[in-house]
């Protein structure tokens, strides 16, 4: 199917407020999709500019959005909330930075919840491509800390 | 007052407390589980923060997840709800010694009515009617009929070790009761390996009422009234309303006074709900919750006030601004419990996607609700989608708004208790209130 | 399956107010969806049982379920509200009966509105294939009052 | 009372009246065009009846279509809501003559009303203040002096066969006034031929306020007080509320004997509104609206009635239930008319398709709308989505619970006035009542 033909389908779509459209022939299949085509959901959530810091969790919706900056990455989610800290101690060298290679077992990372220092854990062996989060800064449940290209 | 509140909740009560902090001009930190994060507190809320995977003890139970987002929100109170960790008590704590005002009582309070028996005699001191019968179990069958004489048949008869509904015996008379000892002591002998009996005055057709305190931090209280929540399948609330239709002026003020001797026995701050059950002018206290509750919208339908906003000024240190005198209940309020169940098939619940929601408007009623069209209800959680309540100048007019109300109520997708309530409208026994907390479970046999 | 086909189909959609269309044959298969085609679309309304003669006006939706009887059939529709008479007076043959061939002059029936007997004509010329109300009734704005397979 | 009625109009007020009507125990029938198909009163309606394409005049307009409508659904009574056929003489006499009821006053007294100059002369027999002004056309420069001393400056000049601004001139003094009238009378004489004046007294500071009326076939009427529509832009109401902040109560009470003095004379049954300029004490008859308005939900808000039962128990012959004095009013109540416009682009009307609609919901307010997520809203009819009331203890009250239930108000995919109204909210001219007529017409200015 030419190029041509696909995109003489999407102006039909377009003009005739099509939601999606499915082709099938002999010799090739096509099938197109608009957004929305399963419903109005809710916008995603953010921090209303209110939220001064400390409070500048980052929006749910980052996730995703993050996660799509290159192909094959894959994030180290926080596994609590709590406030970021790359390195164990305020003088001390941060755990790893960005080029760093990690295993599983490597400590990433400090997330001080309740009081209590949590050592993360990078679960995960590749290197370390970015840093999501600015030390302490808050995080929350799920939110990627750091982007892993996997060995 | 505080600026900023963290809701340790979800559904409709965390959108339902947003409102209230919007008004009051204070900022709200929602919570959610990954699974309500197309939920609409997440969407209303100032803020919110993810705290965990769907299950509640990975999220809306776990108190450090939620301890930690209210650190890094910096909010100054935290709000439970009900539900979750409303009458946590530890978790009440914690948040005080981070200096974080936990919205409802003290944990000593909270504790003081956890602990049922130790409850019953605080209401007894304080001249509250409980269920008579036995203090403890009883020594012999001539002590047991003897005792059944003094409170009045018919009375129950209950294994000390029981369960299961075994080992319980209804009695009439001497020689029923008789051979009920006889029977539930054999037979909790064998189930249990403990025979030992008590006996409580049996109260067969009981309404369930009870009564709305508010308790400040200075020593004032106010009660607002009674709530009717007799239409009751197995335990589970689905209508109530207010005033009560079964009680008159009178043991109104006496249950209202009676609650609130028992709220100050137990140095109670904050709100509550003191149960009872009721049968023939009788009142008996069952329990008190220390939190406020799902069907709190009716009292806030006939009297004017909003509980939530009390809730909120009496943990901020603020006096009461109400006396007993200012409390006036005006016409008559019924709340319907939406829930994704199928009363068809024994309300079993109905998880899966709403098509579309279209809550009904208009003038006399109130919808509290968390939901939307597209909204996909996650099987985690309780089934109350909404509340539908309906405010009128007095019960019949109140019904007739509910008809319309919920006549119009869509709700495409998953099947809800709508039609159970509509049918309930236009049964002669609901319209005339001659009923008891037994009246849906036998409805449902017929 | 050549572009003008696909836009052939589309104006059908357009025309006849379709949600979803699917076409399968030998040599190609086609599948074309609307927005909103899983989203709540009002229920079709109905005349409630309550609503006793005279007033079993037929459901709105009965137009396009109607329309979808026969392939290539067209309705006649009703062009004002009124009742259904299908002789001009009632000892009288019908105007037309299923079978009879119809011109666009042709008288197909009366409908009375506000005590006028407004003579109804075919617009089309075919085949009365199908009578679809009865005598009496009342009808709606656009319903179908016959399926007429065009000459 | 009737058993059956047809509501010739669609939108909102088809779905407010629906809801009235199934309260009482009445069937309704819905009429729609081709364009409202999936229109929610369409479906909440007992039955519904297609009665023409999308274009008014062949559809809601269309009195033989509606008549038709009514017969084959053999209805006792039409509602005909407020514009369409509301105000239509004939319509009301062709329904009448068919011994079909319609909901609202005779042709005869819709007809007196609709004569405006016969309106302002049957207001000044009755008593009623109007504008003070010529009678008619003035004979010479020096009458028109004397009478703008007499009615006191300023004064406004205007062209008898005036028309878009052209002859009109306004005058604070006798030497602007005599210019003013030659300027005047040059240009209307070059623009229309004839230049013929005549003056009124200018009002430069007014407040849109009107007096609901009530008044049955029994020669019984009461007022329900005040709504202050103020708040409009280009002469369309954007936010109504009652009590007007500007009047007080002897006022209030004056303006109300004042509305009744001029029902009694016009022979007016079923409700109407009496709309009156006020400004620094006084008050002067507009012209009276004889049909319901869309602001109706703020009297019943505070007054607790429902004006659409009151129209169809007058319609069907009943005597009013209530007595001036047992007309109370409760607290604040404001509504907001949300409306598919961008306030943006100077209010241009928005048609489109609602993604998602998720109005406020929980206490004090009240929504009326017609509209849910994925509805397409046609182009053919006027731009209101919907209507927000919102009921508090007083202005201040009110105004903190409009804020909220603006702010959680969800309506994506068209653009509306919701934006508009929260700016007004923050607007301390408005907070403090200190606006007149003109206001939001010069705050779009700035």
């Amino acid at each position: 199917m030419s190029l041509d033909k696909i995109r003489e389908l999407l102006t039909m779509m377009n003009d005739n407020d099509l939601m999606e459209m499915e082709l099938e022939e002999p010799d090739f299949k096509i099938r197109l999709k608009k957004p929305g085509a399963n419903l109005p959901t809710v916008a995603p959530m953010q921090m209303a500019p209110m939220m001064a810091a400390p409070a500048q969790v980052a929006p749910a919706a980052s996730a995703p959005a993050a996660a799509a900056m290159e192909a094959g990455l894959i994030p180290i989610p926080s596994p609590i909330v709590g406030t970021f800290y790359r390195s164990p101690a305020p003088e001390a060298d941060a755990f790893v930075k960005e080029g760093d290679a990690v295993n599983a077992e490597s400590i990433v990372c400090i997330i001080e919840a309740m009081k209590i220092m949590n050592e993360i854990k990078a679960e995960v062996s590749g290197e370390i491509v970015k840093v999501m989060v600015e030390n302490g800064e808050p995080v929350e449940y799920g939110q990627p800390l750091f982007m892993v290209r996997p060995a | 007052m505080f600026s900023r509140i963290l809701i340790a909740n979800r559904g409709e009560i965390a959108v339902r407390i947003i409102r209230t902090c919007r008004r009051l001009g204070i900022e709200t930190v929602a919570v959610f589980s990954e699974a309500d994060r197309d939920s609409l507190h997440v969407r209303l809320a100032d803020a919110a923060v993810c705290i965990g995977p769907a299950p509640s003890n990975r999220s809306y139970l776990h108190i450090p997840s939620i301890i930690s987002a209210a650190e890094i929100t910096d909010v100054d109170a935290i709000h439970p709800g009900f539900g979750f960790l409303s009458e946590n008590g530890h978790f009440a704590d914690v948040c005080r010694s981070l200096d974080i005002a936990f919205i409802g009582p003290t944990s000593q309070s909270m504790a003081k009515m956890a602990d049922k028996s130790g409850a019953r005699n605080m209401a007894k001191e304080s001249g509250v009617p409980v269920c008579p019968g036995s203090e403890g179990v009883i020594g012999s069958d001539e002590e047991g009929l003897q005792l059944a004489r003094d409170i009045g048949y018919p009375v129950i008869v209950k294994a000390s070790a029981g369960g299961g509904g075994r080992g319980i015996r209804v009695a009439h008379n001497d020689v029923s009761l008789r051979s009920g000892m006889q029977q539930a002591r054999a037979e909790a002998e064998a189930a249990f390996g403990d025979g030992s009996l008590y006996i409580e005055k049996f109260i067969e057709h009981p309404r369930h009422i009870e009564i709305q305190v508010v308790c400040d931090e200075h020593g004032n209280m106010i009660h607002l009234g009674e709530r009717d929540c007799t239409t009751q399948r197995r335990h589970q609330k689905l209508i109530e309303e207010s005033p009560s239709p079964a009680i008159d002026k009178y043991t109104r003020r006496a249950m209202g006074d009676a609650a609130l001797r028992l709220c100050k026995a137990a140095g109670y701050t904050n709100v509550g709900t003191v149960e009872f059950l009721y049968e023939k002018g009788q009142y008996y206290f069952m329990e008190m919750n220390t939190r406020i509750q799902v069907e709190h919208p009716v009292t806030e339908m006939v009297t004017g006030l909003d509980i939530v906003e009390e809730q909120i000024r009496i943990a901020s240190g603020e006096k009461l601004r109400y006396r007993q005198k200012d409390i006036v209940a005006n016409g008559h309020a019924m709340e319907f419990r939406i829930n994704a169940e199928d009363p068809a098939r024994n309300f079993a619940p109905c998880p899966g996607k709403i098509n579309m929601y279209a809550p009904p408007q208009g003038e006399n009623i109130r919808v509290d609700s968390f939901v939307y069209s597209g909204y996909k209800i996650p099987p985690n959680y309780d089934s109350m989608l909404a509340k539908l309540i309906v405010h009128g100048k007095d019960r019949t007019d109140t019904i007739a708004r509910a008809r319309r109300a919920l006549a119009e109520f869509i709700l495409d997708g998953v099947k809800t208790t709508i039609p159970f309530h509509l049918t309930m409208l236009d049964n002669s026994r609901f319209v005339n209130h001659d009923f008891d907390i037994n009246f849906v479970d036998e409805q449902m046999k017929l």
